[in-house]
C-alpha cells in the first residue's frame, strides 16, 4: 500500500525537495519590496506607515534567514517596535485631514522615478559583477546562537576561526558598545528637554481652596434651634 | 544540526537591499509630508542594513571568501541603535516645525528663522 | 430682633425696597418693588444682621386666569410674581420676598418682562433663573448665560404661562 | 507665526499645538447617571472647560401639578427622585400639611421616620455602587444591590411597589404595615450591620480608589453654599447643616426624641469614628472621598434611627389614621417646606387659591443646584476625573428635569 | 514526527516536513482558540463569584460550560459594521494585526521539553520584541475608526504599552541573566528538580522582579487597574467602539492569547516551565526528563505543568480585574517611570551583584553556573543546540546527525 502511496506522490509532486531556504527567501524578499514600493506610491501618509511596517517586518524575516537572529529581534522590536511606533505617533500628531494626503506635482514625479531607476542600474550592475558573491553559501553551517555576538560585545571574540585566520586577534565592540550607549543617553535627554510640558496646567482645584480660610464657626443646634421665618415674632 | 543554504547567494540579498535602498531615495524624492521624507529615511537605513548582514552571514559565506563574520552583524545592530535616536530626534524638528507653522509641508519650510 | 425690627432694618438700609407686608400668613413673606430687588439681596446677603446666604429657590408664579367668566370673579389683576425663598445657614432664619412683574413688558404680548439677576449675589441662582427664563418667561438683565434649560433650544412659548398653547408640532413629532 | 507666549517673558513656550477638542460625554453615555449630556472643552486629557447639558427627561411635572389634587401628585413626586420615592412623598405631604396645619397620628409620624429612614440607606446603597461602576470596578455594585433588593423586599409588603410607592401620602399613610413586617426588618438591620461595615473595604479603604477620588473635585464650603449645594455635598464640605436637626418645626417635629448625630467632619472627626477607617492623609475636606464617605456614614445613622422608630411605632396604640380625603379643599395661600432627602434638600412650594387644586406647584431639586457646581469642580481637571466628579455628587436625573 | 512520515510512509521529505509544521501551527491555534474559550468561561464564572452570584448555569449542561461557543456564534452572527468616515483597508486590517502580533509569539513559547514551534535562540527577547508589534492594531483601529473616542483610546493605549515596555524588558534580562542564555528552552532547563530550584525563589530580588515583571505583564496586556484603551466610563469602549461582530472577536481573542502568552512567559521563565513542583520524572526513574528518549508521558506532563501555571496566571489577572477600581491614565503613568522601571533596575543590580558573590543561589547545589557558559565556549565546544527540529533548512542527505547534549 505504502508503494502505491509513493507513486501516487512522486507523480503529483515531480520535485523532490523544496529549497526552503530560497522559497521563504523569495517570500520575504516580495514582502518587503513589495510595501517599500508602496510606501513611495501611496499618498495618504498613514498607509504610507503601515506598509513601511510591513516592509521592516519582512527585512526581519530576511535577518532571521541570514542567521543572524539577534539583529532579526533587535528589528522587530527596536525599529518596527520602537522607531515605527514614534512615527505613527507623529503622523497621528500631524495628520489632520487636509494634511494626510499632499501630492507632488507630476514633474518632480518623473525626474525622481528616472533618478531611481539609473541608481537602481548601478547598483544591481554592481551586486551581480563580483562572481563570488553569486556562489551559494556553505552547504552545511551549525544553527547560529547569540552568544559569540554577546561575547563579542563584551570584547571577547569566541568566534575566533570564523574569521579563517588566527594571526590578527580580532577586536571586541566594548567600546562602541559604550560610545552608543553614552550616545542614546545623550539623545533621550535631548528628546526629553525637546518635549518638557510646555503648558502648566491650570492650578488644579486643590491649590484654590488652600488659598481659602476654613469655613465659618457655624453654631450648634442648641443656638440656631430650627429654622423659622425671621419675620415671625419670636424671632432671635 | 545542519542548514542546508539552498541557492540563495549573498547577491539575491544585495538585490533587495538596492530595491529597499532606490525606493527610500525616491521616496525621500517625492514626498512633500515631512514625515513622508523621515520614511525614506528608514528605508535607505534598512537596504544598508541588509548588506551588511548578507555580508555578515555565515549562512552565506562561501568557502574561502573574505565575509565580515560578526562585524557584519554588529555593524548592523549600531545601525537600528542609532536609527532609533535619529528618529527621535528628526520627529522633535518636525513637530516643533509642525507646531510654529501649522503644517508639515516640506516645501514651505523655506524660510531659516523659526 | 422682632420680626417688624427686622423690617425697619431692612427699610432703613434700602429705602423704598419694602412695598408690602404680610406677616400672619404660614409664611410671612415680604413684598420688594423689582426696580429694588437687586439692592435689598445684595444687603441681606452682606450687610444685614443675618447672613441669608443661601438661595434655597426662585419661583415664579403666574397670576392670570384664562377664561373670562372666572377672571370676572378673581380678586387680583393678572400679573407674573417671583418668589424668593432666602435661608441663613448661620442661624438657621428662613425669608421669604416677593415681587410682581407685569406679565408681558408694557403690556405687548411677546415682550417679556424684566428684572435684575441676582447670579451676582448668590451664584446658585444662575440655574434657577434659567429655568424661571425658560418655563415662565422672565428675562432676568445682567445674567451671564440666559438660555434655556429644560426645553430645547429652539422652543418657543413659556410652558408655565397659564394662558400658554402646547405647539401642534415640533420637528415633524405631533404635538397633539 | 503664532508663538505662545508664557506670561514668563524670558521662556519662549511652544507646545505641539492639539487644537482643543469639544468633546460631548452622554447623553447616552454610560457612566453619567442617566440622560445627562457633558459638553467637554479639552486640551489633550486636561478638560478646560466642562458644561452640563440637562432637559432630557423634562416632563413637566409642575404643569401637570396645577391640574390634579394634592393628593393625585404624590405619584408624580415618586418619579421625581426614583431611587428615594419614599422621601419624595413625605416632603410633597409635609408641604401641604402645613398649607393645612393638619397634624397627622402619632403613630403616623413615627411610621414615617421608619420608612423614609429605610429608603435612604437603599438610596446610599444605589450611589455607592454606582460611583464604583463610575471608577470602573463592577463588583461593588452587585454587593450594593444585593442588599437593596431586601430593602425593596420589605417596601413591597409594606405597600406593594418596589420603586415608585405612593406610600406615604397627604395625611398620612395609605396602610398599615401588615403583620410580621417589624420582625423582617429588624432582621434585616441586623444581618446588615456588619455587612455594611464590610463595604468598606471594597471601596472606602481600597488604594485604587482612594488615588482616584482624595483631593479631586474639592468643594470649598463657600462655594457649596453659594450655589445652593446640600444634603452630603454639603456635608462632605465640612458644613454642619440637617434638615432633620435644623429644618422647619413641622419637620423636626417628625424627629422628635430621636437621638442621631449629623454625619459631618468637625475639627477632624467624624461622629463615632473610631468604628470606620480613618480618613486617607491625601484626602482633603471637601473632596469626592469626603462625599462618599459621608454618604456612607449615614447609612449607618439612618440605621440607629429605623431601630428607634420601629421601637417608637410598636408603642403607639390605637389606628394609623386615615389619608385625608383624595380631593381635599386648601386653604388660600402658599407655603414652602424643605426636607432632607438622601441627594439633599428637597424643597416643595404650593399656592392655593382656595380650590381643591393648587394654583401652582414647585419642586426644588436638590440635584440640580449640586449639579450646578459641577463645571466649577471640574475645571483643569482630567478626561479620567469627570466621571469621578459628577458621581461623587450623586445626582438623579428624573430630579433635575422634573 | 518527520523521520516517522519520511521513514515508514516514504513521504518526499519536504511533504513530511509541511505536515510536521501544519500539525504544529494547528496546535499552537488551537492553544490559543481553546484557552480563550476556556477563559471567557472562566472569567464569567470568576466574576460572577466575586459577585457572589452564579453566572452562566444553563447553557450546555450544569456549570454553563457552553457559554463561550454561545457568545461566540453570536460573535459570528453579528454583522460586521464600519463607520463611513472610517479608512476602509485599515479598520479591516487592525483586528488581524493585532491578532498576528500575540499569536506569533507562542511559536517560541516551550510548553514541554521539545514540545516547542521553534527553539529560537533569541526566545525571550523574540517574544518581548513581538509583543511590542500588538500596539500597531491597536492605533491602527483608533486612527481607522475615525471617531474622536476611540483616536483616545488608541492614543492612551499606544503611550501606555510603549511605556510599559522599558519596565518588562528590564524584568526579562533577569532570568536570562541567571540562567546564561536567551533561549527559552534552556531557561526552563535550568530550574528543573525541586520547587527550590525555581528562579523565583533563587534570590529575593528575582521574588521582587517576578511581581514587578507581573503587574507590567498586566499593563501592557491592557488589563484590569491598568485598562485605559476601553476605560468604559470615560471614552466610550476605547480603540474598538466600532468594531462589531468577527472583528472584534478577533481583537478579544488577541486580548485573551496575549494574557495567556504573558503568564505562559512568566512560568517560564521564574516558575520553571514545565518542571512541576516535585520532579516526578526523575523520582519515578524515568530517564531525566531533558534527555530526548523520555517516554511521552513526561513531555505531557511538562505541557499539563505550564499549562497549569498559565492558566493560574490569567486567573489572578481576572480576580484583579473584578476587584480594583481603574486607574487614571497619568497614574498609570507614573506608577510605570516613577516605581515599576526603578524597581526593575534596582533588582536587576542586585541580582547581578547576588550572581558574582553567591553564583550558587540561595539554595547550594543548583546548577547555575552561568560562568561555565564562558568557559565551554572558550574551549570551543560552545553550547551547540541539543535540539531535532530543524528550524528552516532541510538536510537532502538521509544522514542524521546526532545530537550531543552538551551538560
Amino acid at each position: 500500500m505504502t508503494e502505491c502511496l509513493l507513486a501516487a506522490t512522486t507523480w503529483l509532486l515531480p520535485f523532490a525537495a523544496i529549497d526552503w531556504h530560497g522559497l521563504f527567501f523569495l517570500l520575504f524578499a516580495a514582502i518587503a519590496c513589495g510595501a517599500a514600493i508602496m510606501v513611495v506610491l501611496t499618498d495618504n501618509v498613514v498607509r504610507m506607515a503601515l506598509h513601511l511596517v510591513l516592509s521592516l517586518g519582512a527585512t526581519a524575516g530576511l535577518f532571521f534567514l541570514a542567521g543572524s537572529e539577534f539583529v532579526g529581534a533587535m528589528q522587530l522590536m527596536i525599529y518596527v517596535g520602537g522607531t515605527l511606533v514614534l512615527l505613527v505617533f507623529g503622523v497621528m500628531l500631524t495628520a489632520q485631514t487636509q494634511l494626510v494626503s499632499l501630492r507632488t506635482p507630476a514633474a518632480d514625479r518623473v525626474l525622481a522615478g528616472i533618478l531611481a531607476a539609473a541608481l537602481f542600474a548601478v547598483l544591481v550592475q554592481s551586486a551581480v559583477s563580483v562572481e563570488a558573491w553569486r556562489r551559494p553559501g556553505r552547504a552545511e553551517v551549525s544553527a547560529p546562537t547569540a552568544t559569540p555576538l554577546g561575547m563579542a560585545l563584551l570584547g571577547v571574540r569566541v568566534d575566533g576561526d570564523a574569521a579563517g585566520h588566527e594571526s590578527r586577534p580580532l577586536s571586541g565592540y566594548l567600546l562602541p558598545f559604550e560610545i552608543v550607549s553614552v550616545h542614546l543617553l545623550v539623545v533621550l535627554i535631548g528628546a526629553a528637554y525637546l518635549a518638557r510640558a510646555k503648558r502648566r496646567r491650570t492650578p488644579r482645584a486643590v491649590e484654590l481652596v488652600a488659598s481659602v480660610d476654613p469655613p465659618p464657626p457655624v453654631q450648634t443646634r442648641s443656638e440656631a434651634g430650627e429654622s423659622a421665618s425671621v419675620l415671625v415674632g419670636g424671632g432671635r | 544540526m545542519l542548514i542546508a543554504v539552498g541557492t540563495v547567494s549573498v547577491a539575491h540579498y544585495l538585490i533587495v537591499g538596492a530595491i529597499l535602498f532606490t525606493a527610500g531615495i525616491a521616496c525621500m524624492a517625492v514626498k512633500r509630508n515631512a514625515l513622508g521624507v523621515l520614511m525614506g529615511i528608514e528605508l535607505v537605513l534598512n537596504g544598508a542594513n541588509l548588506n551588511f548582514v548578507a555580508f555578515g552571514s555565515s549562512y552565506l559565506a562561501g568557502e574561502g571568501r573574505a565575509s565580515l563574520g560578526l562585524d557584519g552583524e554588529v555593524m548592523a545592530l549600531f545601525v537600528i541603535l542609532l536609527a532609533a535616536a535619529e528618529a527621535a530626534v528628526a520627529l522633535a524638528i518636525t513637530l516643533n516645525f509642525y507646531n510654529n507653522h501649522a503644517t508639515v509641508d516640506v516645501d514651505r519650510a523655506d524660510d531659516l528663522r523659526g | 430682633m422682632q420680626g417688624s425690627d427686622f423690617v425697619g432694618q431692612l427699610e432703613a438700609a434700602v429705602p423704598g425696597a419694602v412695598v408690602g407686608q404680610t406677616m400672619e400668613a404660614i409664611d410671612p413673606w415680604l413684598e420688594i418693588a423689582p426696580e429694588k430687588l437687586l439692592e435689598t439681596c445684595r444687603w441681606l446677603k452682606e450687610s444685614c444682621g443675618i447672613k441669608f446666604d443661601g438661595l434655597q429657590c426662585i419661583t415664579a408664579v403666574d397670576w392670570c386666569e384664562p377664561d373670562p367668566k372666572k377672571a370676572a370673579k378673581v380678586s387680583w389683576e393678572p400679573h407674573t410674581e417671583l418668589v424668593y425663598h432666602l435661608w441663613s445657614t448661620a442661624s438657621r432664619a428662613s425669608l421669604v420676598l416677593k415681587t410682581k412683574l407685569p406679565r408681558w413688558q408694557n403690556d405687548e404680548p411677546g415682550q417679556i418682562p424684566e428684572v435684575a439677576s441676582v447670579t451676582s449675589v448668590w451664584r446658585g441662582a444662575d440655574w434657577h433663573e434659567r429655568e424661571v427664563y425658560d418655563l415662565s418667561g422672565v428675562n432676568f438683565v445682567g445674567h451671564p448665560d440666559l438660555r434655556r434649560i429644560l426645553c430645547p433650544e429652539d422652543w418657543e412659548g413659556y410652558p408655565l404661562r397659564k394662558d400658554y398653547v402646547m405647539p401642534l408640532e415640533y420637528h415633524g413629532m405631533r404635538g397633539r | 507665526m503664532s508663538q505662545l507666549l508664557d506670561d514668563d517673558q524670558r521662556i519662549i513656550e511652544f507646545d505641539v499645538r492639539t487644537d482643543e477638542m469639544l468633546v460631548n460625554m452622554g447623553p447616552q453615555h454610560p457612566s453619567t447617571h442617566g440622560v445627562l449630556r457633558l459638553v467637554l472643552r479639552t486640551d489633550g486629557e486636561i478638560v478646560s472647560e466642562m458644561e452640563p447639558h440637562i432637559g432630557y427627561l423634562h416632563r413637566c411635572a409642575e404643569k401637570i401639578g396645577e391640574n390634579l389634587t394634592a393628593r393625585q401628585w404624590i405619584p408624580y413626586t415618586d418619579r421625581m427622585d426614583y431611587l428615594a420615592a419614599m422621601n419624595m412623598n413625605l416632603g410633597w405631604s409635609l408641604a401641604v400639611e402645613k398649607l393645612l396645619r393638619y397634624e397627622v397620628s402619632e403613630k403616623a409620624r413615627h411610621l414615617r421616620v421608619l420608612i423614609a429612614e429605610l429608603n435612604r440607606i437603599a438610596s446610599h446603597l444605589v450611589g455607592m455602587g454606582a460611583y464604583g461602576l463610575d471608577l470602573g470596578t463592577f463588583s461593588p455594585f452587585l454587593y450594593a444591590f444585593r442588599e437593596r433588593e431586601k430593602i425593596l423586599d420589605l417596601f413591597e409588603e409594606a405597600c406593594g411597589a418596589r420603586l415608585t410607592y405612593s406610600y406615604i401620602t397627604v395625611g398620612g399613610l395609605t396602610a398599615d404595615l401588615p403583620p410580621g413586617w417589624l420582625e423582617r426588618c429588624e432582621q434585616f438591620l441586623d444581618q446588615f450591620e456588619p455587612v455594611i461595615r464590610e463595604y468598606h473595604t471594597l471601596l472606602t479603604t481600597n488604594a485604587i480608589f482612594v488615588k482616584r477620588t482624595a483631593g479631586i473635585g474639592v468643594l470649598s464650603p463657600e462655594m457649596a453654599i453659594d450655589y445652593g449645594c446640600t444634603g452630603p455635598v454639603l456635608r462632605g464640605s465640612g458644613v454642619d447643616i440637617d434638615l432633620r436637626r435644623d429644618g422647619e418645626s413641622i419637620y423636626t417635629a417628625m424627629y422628635d426624641g430621636y437621638a442621631f448625630e449629623v454625619a459631618v467632619m468637625k475639627d477632624g472627626h467624624y461622629p463615632r469614628d473610631h468604628e470606620y477607617p480613618a480618613v486617607p492623609t491625601d484626602a482633603v475636606l471637601g473632596d469626592c472621598w469626603h462625599r462618599f464617605f459621608v454618604r456612607m456614614l449615614e447609612v449607618v445613622q439612618s440605621m440607629d434611627l429605623v431601630r428607634q422608630a420601629i421601637d417608637r411605632y410598636s408603642q403607639c396604640k390605637g389606628p394609623l389614621g386615615e389619608p385625608l380625603k383624595l380631593a381635599e379643599k386648601l386653604p388660600a395661600g402658599d407655603a414652602y417646606l424643605e426636607t432632607e432627602c438622601p441627594k439633599g434638600q428637597m424643597g416643595f412650594y404650593l399656592v392655593s387659591e382656595g380650590a381643591a387644586i393648587p394654583w401652582r406647584v414647585r419642586a426644588r431639586s436638590s440635584s440640580f443646584s449640586n449639579l450646578a457646581v459641577a463645571p466649577e469642580l471640574c475645571r483643569g481637571c482630567l478626561i479620567a476625573d469627570v466621571p469621578a466628579v459628577v458621581g461623587s455628587l450623586d445626582i438623579v436625573m428624573g430630579e433635575i428635569d422634573r | 514526527m518527520a523521520e516517522f512520515l519520511i521513514e515508514t510512509i516514504g513521504l518526499p521529505s519536504w511533504l513530511a516536513w509541511t505536515a510536521v509544521a501544519a500539525v504544529a501551527a494547528f496546535l499552537i491555534l488551537n492553544v490559543i482558540a481553546g484557552g480563550a474559550l476556556v477563559f471567557i468561561w472562566a472569567e464569567r464564572k470568576i466574576a460572577a463569584r466575586i459577585q457572589d452570584r452564579l453566572g452562566p448555569t444553563r447553557t450546555g449542561g450544569r456549570f454553563g460550560w457552553l457559554q463561550s461557543l454561545a457568545d461566540g456564534i453570536k460573535l459570528l452572527a453579528k454583522e460586521d459594521l464600519m463607520p463611513d468616515g472610517a479608512d476602509g483597508m485599515l479598520f479591516r486590517l487592525a483586528p488581524y494585526v493585532s491578532f498576528c502580533a500575540s499569536f506569533c509569539a507562542f511559536i517560541a513559547l516551550p510548553f514541554a521539553f521539545d514540545v516547542v514551534g521553534l527553539r529560537l535562540n533569541v526566545g525571550v527577547f523574540f517574544v518581548v520584541a513581538v509583543l511590542g508589534l500588538e500596539v500597531f492594531g491597536v492605533i491602527l483601529a483608533g486612527y481607522a475608526s475615525a471617531s474622536k473616542w476611540s483616536l483616545f483610546g488608541a492614543m492612551r493605549e499606544a503611550a501606555q504599552v510603549v511605556s510599559y515596555e522599558v519596565p518588562l524588558g528590564m524584568c526579562v534580562v533577569v532570568p536570562v541573566m541567571l540562567a546564561g542564555s536567551m533561549d527559552l528552552v534552556t531557561i526552563a532547563e535550568k530550574q528543573a528538580g525541586w520547587l527550590t530550584n525555581w528562579y523565583i525563589f533563587h534570590d529575593p530580588f528575582t521574588f521582587v522582579i517576578f511581581w514587578v515583571y507581573y503587574t507590567c505583564a498586566v499593563a501592557s496586556v491592557n488589563r484590569a487597574p491598568f485598562d485605559l484603551a476601553e476605560a468604559e466610563s470615560e471614552l466610550v469602549a476605547g480603540f474598538h467602539t466600532e468594531y462589531s461582530g468577527l472583528r472584534w472577536s478577533f481583537f478579544f481573542m488577541a486580548e485573551y492569547g496575549s494574557m495567556f502568552l504573558v503568564s505562559a512567559l512568566a512560568a517560564v521563565l521564574f516558575l520553571g516551565g514545565w518542571n512541576g513542583p516535585v520532579p516526578i520524572a526523575s523520582l519515578l526513574g524515568w530517564s531525566d526528563g531533558s534527555s530526548l528518549s523520555a517516554p511521552y508521558a513526561v513531555r505531557l506532563l511538562g505541557c499539563a505543568n505550564l499549562m497549569g501555571k498559565a492558566t493560574a496566571g490569567v486567573l489572578v489577572m481576572m480576580w484583579i480585574r473584578w476587584t480594583l477600581p481603574r486607574l487614571r491614565i497619568d497614574q498609570v503613568m507614573t506608577t510605570c517611570l516613577k516605581y515599576c522601571t526603578p524597581i526593575a533596575a534596582l533588582m536587576f543590580a542586585g541580582v547581578m551583584l547576588w550572581q558574582l558573590f553567591l553564583p550558587g543561589g540561595l539554595v547550594p547545589g543548583s546548577r547555575h553556573q552561568a560562568a561555565a557558559v564562558r568557559e565551554a565556549w572558550l574551549e570551543g565546544r560552545g553550547d551547540r543546540v541539543p535540539s531535532t527540529n530543524v528550524p528552516l533548512g532541510v538536510v537532502p542527505a538521509t544522514s542524521r546527525q546526532v545530537v550531543g547534549v552538551s551538560q
